[in-house]
């Protein structure tokens, strides 16, 4: 078997070596997984979701497991732009792989100030817009699940983003997201993220108090993974494939087959993010995966993708 | 296996032994060969590893006590911590020990596993205690489970500090509650080491139980208090070290403070990672000089952190 | 402890045992459960979707497996109103438990239909209205993402119940499922029931297809739990609690632990699925865990609902 | 426990065997004692059961085969359907053995299961086969795994209808997939008995193999054909009783209906709940004098079928 098989992607001009990413908030600022895995492998890293000031997050207890799940209510803990320019800049600047940084924000101004700061740092391939997290008060998700702000927030980015790309990553919690991701494309958006957590609970039944502090969390790992793969699918044949926008695709992904499948259902990517906690080096097993898989069906990614059959 | 910074990757241990030594107590032995027994061998207390216990089986239906049944019905998914009450290097081998309680459906899980099984495990992760430098005497106060690391950390004082008194303190609800394999005897009792496993080091010991049903009837840290009452010792020539429940801790804080004695504590949290990338464990910690406070993550700024730092949550 | 503990609950007027139901398509029609379990223990039992004519379902596989769940496109096969009528109600008239037939159609007229021809049937305690199925091409789901189509759809069945109660069965899969529970009650709806199941997909990467024949189906089982559990609290705070309608909530309910979430989350009772193919006899446990869980608490169902803390 | 209609309940039984007897099958014998013991000592061959396999232990990392290791991780949540291919009434228990093949996650942790061991099983479910009233001969014919309910079935009909001919057809892709415990040796080939399962009823066999690595090369369908070609017996006097895979239960149906043999086959289908009460198991049946069909339940109208009720599709 060659090893050597070639599953490079063309991801809305960017040329990744693979399409292996892992997820915004899963794999901190790239140096925290450096332990684990050569971040250089993967096809694509993006950081944990960067907010113009730094934020503390939520108080703890953040995570709490589920059936085959977790729920997270970090509430975007980051370290703000100015420190994360100053800190973690550098070392990404050191890596090869496509480095995408994800953006919240509270308000359209800060989405758009901290994009315009980074936008003309050479080693930023793009950005990703987290309009889809559901743990804050204010911000994330509020955006993400009305066409009109989804279309505002998205030109507003689009205009300062420069030459670099501009992922609009959306959440699953909406009655029809193939709307949601029109309305993203229609403003420019260069690619799709999807999905985001889902809006979930966890009780302690002998306090009666929800086990996360911020009462609520977000659900990811594999119990929602055929959820996010019929999302990716609907999203691929309903605005992506005609309008020629590469869809990054996830939610519970482990091993290869799971991003196999998401690549049929029409990814042109995949982002793992639980996994990593469970097994740093999954990415890699990923990887390796995947190419296994184009040999054995004497395949390549280009023709698997979207490659749902009847 | 890759060879990382730092030492930490994902090992895999071959169990040695998994002996029941109380009500819902176990001890587990994993032992380390190959590129695995040096990081681990090096493991210094307080550290911990993150075992991933999905695919080991679940006790049969009768074996699970029947406030975990509902529990066990959960599939898990995320790796667990545990620290280590024992750690020694016996030539290319290391045998690292885990005191753990039966708590819900991974420590159910880890129950089943039986010498010869082989085990994922990602460690040593975390800072551990710091060493005990220009102190006369060491207590260290165990709350329930929190016995493990400071076991660990008496191993290592009685080695490398001989001129350093360790004192021990363990609190549990009830006798049959102290997670100690050998049983008290009276004897060693009077003599003041009642816990064989801190007498094997030459280490007294006190005992406390919520009920009186051992020792000391009342909170450990209560029965600290009144020792620190009556022993004579100059504060800055002390220095608390423990580990137990939150509210535990919070009082050994307090004592601490209030008599300016040094203090280290190891905090636990609920971990999806143990690796510093999903910021699940924060604990929230004072800046210094300031009203402010600042998240710092329990497993890798942890779990050991010096008392005065944390803002213990009521 | 003492067993005889009381854990009925009024339920829209219904006085139920206890607070556990079977959740329609999960039981059959009472009879093929019943080697199993002893249905009168139940607080409730909902029948497997009814429509009008007699339905063949979907072409298999109609089931697929997932991470602490599963997919499931029966396409509400069922055997239609009159051969329900004949061979079903004699079974269901033995029963002492409320029984629920659980109504679906293509257009409102079949809904009605249903309705008018089974509204006098003495056992029968009321119905629940499945507007939320993912798994037929022509009515279900469409009724129930649209509020004014769930009003419509609402008034119309509630003027054919007569005495009977109307449970309206809401779909997880919208923007904000408290606008549509509120649809729902203004247009008459005495309960609401929540929530049926996502849709979702497996890819088979071998063969590049579904493995289902309808291409989705409707995830279910314990990975939706936390999900489910959230939904249910919100629409008891934003909906339920004001206008003084109860939850028949659930989605992932295996033990008596889950049941207790979804009752402090808001529910007046609860309907258990997926378990029952897994221990068909769950039921039974998860009643008798309620009252422990009441005996050893010192509390009641009554002061329970609902009674998430801060 | 209950007593239930038709006996059939969720019951526990106890390994007291798992023995690999091929590449990838196994053989689990099954003890049932108590009030278990006689519905499934009553168990009739095709009938099957559901075993709850999730708190079984997977296999550790280098036991499972690479084709495996991603579906490995899926936890599983619903019970899985397996025929019986021997079931033994021994005083008061009874024991029950299946014959399996390692697919994917639950029979991956199938294979985990040691004597010893109890576990969570429902059954005896659905219809077996149809005894052959006023036969002469009966062909069994296995593809696979579809060997394990007519080898049960070769053990009741030698018994019950000693003068009945049996014989029994095994085809699989190569000689060491061939599901059975014990060997081809030259000299029973040569007599007409390779397949010493059945020889030990007195059955004579046929083997097919599509590479011709062990008796007829091709599809145990095409032997069957040629069998059937020179064997001289009425279509009348036999009955064909067939289990495997569906693409060759739709060869064996065609076969039956142009021969006009009657003919039983055991079908299979994803079953979430086996107990009739999900309609997952949806089998396409033809309507007698019309051009309808109707979806029969596998678990409950099925397993086994009349050959010529069933649509196959494609
Ligand atoms: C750094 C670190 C070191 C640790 N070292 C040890 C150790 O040496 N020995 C040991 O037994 N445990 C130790 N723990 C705790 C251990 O990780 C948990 O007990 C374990 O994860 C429980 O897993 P579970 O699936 O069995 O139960 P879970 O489902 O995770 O928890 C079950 C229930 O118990 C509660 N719970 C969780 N942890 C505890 C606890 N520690 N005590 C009481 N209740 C709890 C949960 O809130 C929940 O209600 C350590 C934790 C940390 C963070
Ligand atoms: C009535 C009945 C009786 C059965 N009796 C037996 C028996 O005696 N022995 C036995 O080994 N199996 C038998 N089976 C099949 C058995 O139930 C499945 O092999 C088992 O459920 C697979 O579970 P899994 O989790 O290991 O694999 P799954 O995850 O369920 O399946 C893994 C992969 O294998 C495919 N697959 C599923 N079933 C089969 C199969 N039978 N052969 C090949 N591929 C398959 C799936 O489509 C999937 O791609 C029977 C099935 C039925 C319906
Ligand atoms: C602990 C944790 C933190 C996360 N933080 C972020 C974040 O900061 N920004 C973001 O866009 N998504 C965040 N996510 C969502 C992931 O990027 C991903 O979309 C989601 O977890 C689904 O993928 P998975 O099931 O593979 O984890 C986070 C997820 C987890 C579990
Ligand atoms: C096999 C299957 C069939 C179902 N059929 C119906 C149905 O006919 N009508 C309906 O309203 N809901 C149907 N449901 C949904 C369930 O009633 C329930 O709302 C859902 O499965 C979530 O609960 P659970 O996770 O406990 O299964 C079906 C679910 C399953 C799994
Ligand atoms: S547990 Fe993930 S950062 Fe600490
Ligand atoms: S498997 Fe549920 S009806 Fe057959």
């Amino acid at each position: 078997m060659k090893d050597n098989v070639d599953i490079s992607v063309d991801f809305a001009g960017v040329k990744l070596a693979n399409p292996v990413f892992t997820a915004s908030g899963t794999s901190g600022y790239a140096d925290e997984l450096a332990d684990f895995v050569d971040i250089n492998l993967l096809g694509g890293f993006i950081t944990k979701s960067i907010t113009l000031k730094p934020r503390k997050g939520n108080a703890p207890p953040r995570i709490v497991e589920t059936d085959a799940g977790m729920l997270n209510a970090i509430g975007l803990a980051n370290i703000g732009l100015d420190k994360f320019i100053k800190e973690k800049l550098p070392i990404l600047e050191r890596m090869t792989t496509a480095v995408f940084v994800n953006v919240a924000g509270e308000t359209i101004d800060e989405y758009v100030a901290v994009v315009e700061r980074l936008a003309t740092e050479r080693v930023i391939a793009g950005f990703e817009l987290n309009i889809s997290c559901p743990n804050v008060a204010k911000g994330g998700i509020s955006f993400g699940t009305e066409p009109g702000q989804v279309s505002e927030i998205t030109s507003a980015v689009k205009k300062a983003v420069g030459e670099k790309i501009l992922i609009v990553k959306l959440t699953p919690t909406v009655t029809d997201i193939s709307v949601i991701a029109n309305a993203a494309v229609e403003a420019g958006a260069d690619a799709l993220s999807m999905v985001n957590t889902f809006t979930a609970m966890v009780i302690d039944i002998e306090t009666r108090k929800p086990v996360l502090a911020n009462r609520t969390g977000g659900l990811s790992g594999p119990a929602i993974k055929p959820i996010a793969a019929y999302l990716v699918n609907k999203v691929y044949n309903e605005v992506a494939k005609k309008n020629r926008i590469p869809i990054l695709g996830g939610g519970g992904i482990r091993t290869a087959s799971d991003a196999i499948e998401f690549i049929i259902a029409g990814a042109s990517a995949v982002a793992v993010g639980t996994a990593n906690f469970i097994e740093p080096d999954c990415t890699t097993k990923i990887i390796e995966g995947i190419k296994k898989y184009c040999v054995r069906k004497e395949t390549n990614i280009k023709e698997l993708i979207g490659s749902l059959g009847k | 296996m890759m060879v990382c910074s730092e030492n930490k990757d994902v090992f895999s241990a071959v169990v040695r032994s998994n002996k029941k030594i109380g009500q819902r107590f176990y001890r587990l032995g994993l032992e380390f060969s190959g590129d695995c027994a040096e990081p681990f061998g090096k493991a210094r207390p307080g550290q911990f590893a993150e075992l991933d216990l999905c695919g080991t089986a679940l006790p049969r239906g009768e074996a699970i006590p029947e406030d975990l049944c509902d529990m066990a019905e959960r599939n898990i998914l995320l790796r667990r911590p545990f620290s280590f009450c024992d750690v020694t290097v016996k030539g290319d081998k290391t045998v690292v020990d885990i005191l753990y309680d039966v708590v819900g459906p991974a420590t159910l899980r880890m129950t089943t596993l039986s010498a010869g099984d082989s085990i994922s495990i990602i460690g040593p992760l975390g800072n551990g205690f710091a060493m005990p430098s220009g102190k006369e005497t060491a207590l260290l106060v165990a709350g329930g489970m929190g016995a493990g690391p400071l076991l660990h950390l008496a191993k290592v004082l009685t080695a490398d500090y001989p001129n350093i008194k360790v004192v021990a303190f363990a609190g549990a609800k009830t006798a049959t509650t102290l997670p100690f394999e050998k049983r008290l005897d009276e004897v060693s009792e009077v003599l003041g080491f009642p816990l064989a496993e801190f007498a094997g080091y030459g280490i007294e010991s006190l005992v406390a139980t919520d009920d009186g049903s051992a020792g000391y009837k009342g909170f450990v840290t209560d029965c600290l208090l009144e020792w620190l009452g009556r022993c004579g010792l100059a504060a800055k020539d002390m220095i608390i070290y423990s580990c137990g429940p939150e509210k535990m801790l919070a009082k050994v804080a307090e004592i601490a403070q209030e008599k300016n004695i040094d203090c280290q504590i190891s905090m636990e949290r609920m971990m999806a990672c143990g690796i510093g990338i999903c910021q699940s464990c924060a604990v929230e910690c004072k800046v210094a000089g300031s009203n402010e406070t600042v998240y710092k993550l329990c497993c890798k700024d942890g779990p050991v952190f010096n008392s005065n730092e944390i803002v213990f949550s009521n």
